[in-house]
């Protein structure tokens, strides 16, 4: 029962780590997961993606997933 | 239609042509529009030695065939081709190479312009550039369209 | 700021990569979008086998670097490449080939689109096709940009 | 005192030559050579260029000038 969380970029370097394991909890969103890893700081510009695909704040979450934040991206 | 990701130096003319001696739809195509990006020596007024193209290995494939699809969905193409470099990148280098090869030539040139403004706002690509005073991530991507010409945008 | 015509087949792809390695302005450019029209083996629903390009000597070549000029003017370009090609050309071969350098991407890209539309609506070209019953002149080239794409132009 | 014509592509072929010489008389526009090259046929989408700049109907012939008429380009 866990959901498998990655950081990106600036993000990463700001949280001082690239990837978390959250517990997993019936009816948890992408939101529930950033307030628990980065504390009472809001998403602002973050992105996220649930299993690489690019998701909102209130996309809900499976157990198993993997869920991604990161920076604005700047390739190109 | 091929994506591809590298981790190392690439020479996009001789890439589209040996692409299109692989692909080549001959005879069928009239037209092929493309776009280079090149690592610039400057940035927001600062000098730039160096960069580092962070990437999310998975995703990062994944969205980009998925603007390859989408322009082909909207498009009437023969082929696309999506070039991006990651890792470590060397001034002058080339970053992306997107192409893409229809009969006529507005189908061309929409695709490709749509494709790299879809890789450019959304595609996971994070830039750290190497100045002289030390090192930065990139913040963001400006728009690239102008309505005039003669407007700003970012590489 | 170069323009070419040329009288027998060139390789587009070559031609970008030794133009840049040979006026490369390396790390102050950030932007390539260049177009490369084919020779199509159809046209208005007929086969085509191959084609003549007829041109006007003195006049083309001052309306080729007439566009470059004006693309200079309307867009913040590092330079401009047009190619063309005159005379007996064979299926598949590049007929044109456009190309505008600049720091910035959306300066390329319509730099390189304006160029393009501009060299097919006035440059003193004419096409004369060869089809399996005899040959005809091409008419008009109709225009290239359409509204939503999945529209039709000529190539 | 003359002006040199030429023709180009589908236009060369219909009218027979590719070139002719006319008299220059003061005030003669475009569409006056025109006339004496291709009679009363109207220009019609006729292109013209006076030394190889693209002119109007109107516009103004001088003495040894070179004046050109072609159909609707098709090159790129």
């Amino acid at each position: 029962m866990s959901v498998h969380v990655k950081f990106f970029a600036s993000l990463r370097d700001e949280l001082g780590r690239g990837e978390a394991q959250i517990e997993y909890v019936s009816g948890m969103t992408v939101v529930d997961i950033w307030q628990q890893v980065a504390g009472n700081e809001p998403m602002g510009h973050v992105l996220a993606a649930v299993n690489m695909e690019y998701a909102r704040p209130e996309t809900g979450i499976n157990d198993g997933d993997e869920v991604a934040f990161f920076p604005p991206v700047t390739g190109g | 239609m091929t994506v591809e990701i590298l981790k190392s130096a690439f020479d996009p003319h001789k890439r589209l042509g040996d692409y299109q001696a692989a692909h080549g739809s001959e005879g069928r195509c009239g037209a092929e529009a493309s776009f280079v990006g090149y690592m610039r020596d400057n940035n927001e007024g600062e000098r730039v030695t160096g960069m580092y193209l962070e990437y999310y290995p998975g995703m990062t494939d994944r969205h980009l065939q998925a603007i390859a699809a989408e322009a082909g969905k909207r498009w009437d193409l023969l082929d696309v081709l999506i070039v991006h470099r990651v890792g470590d990148i060397q001034l002058g280098e080339a970053i992306v190479l997107v192409a893409a090869w229809a009969a006529h030539r507005a189908d061309a040139f929409e695709a490709c312009r749509f494709m790299m403004e879809d890789l450019k706002s959304r595609a996971p690509f994070w830039k750290k550039e190497q100045l002289e005073q030390g090192e930065r991530w990139v913040e963001k991507n400006t728009p690239g369209f102008s309505q005039t010409g003669k407007q700003k945008s970012d590489n």
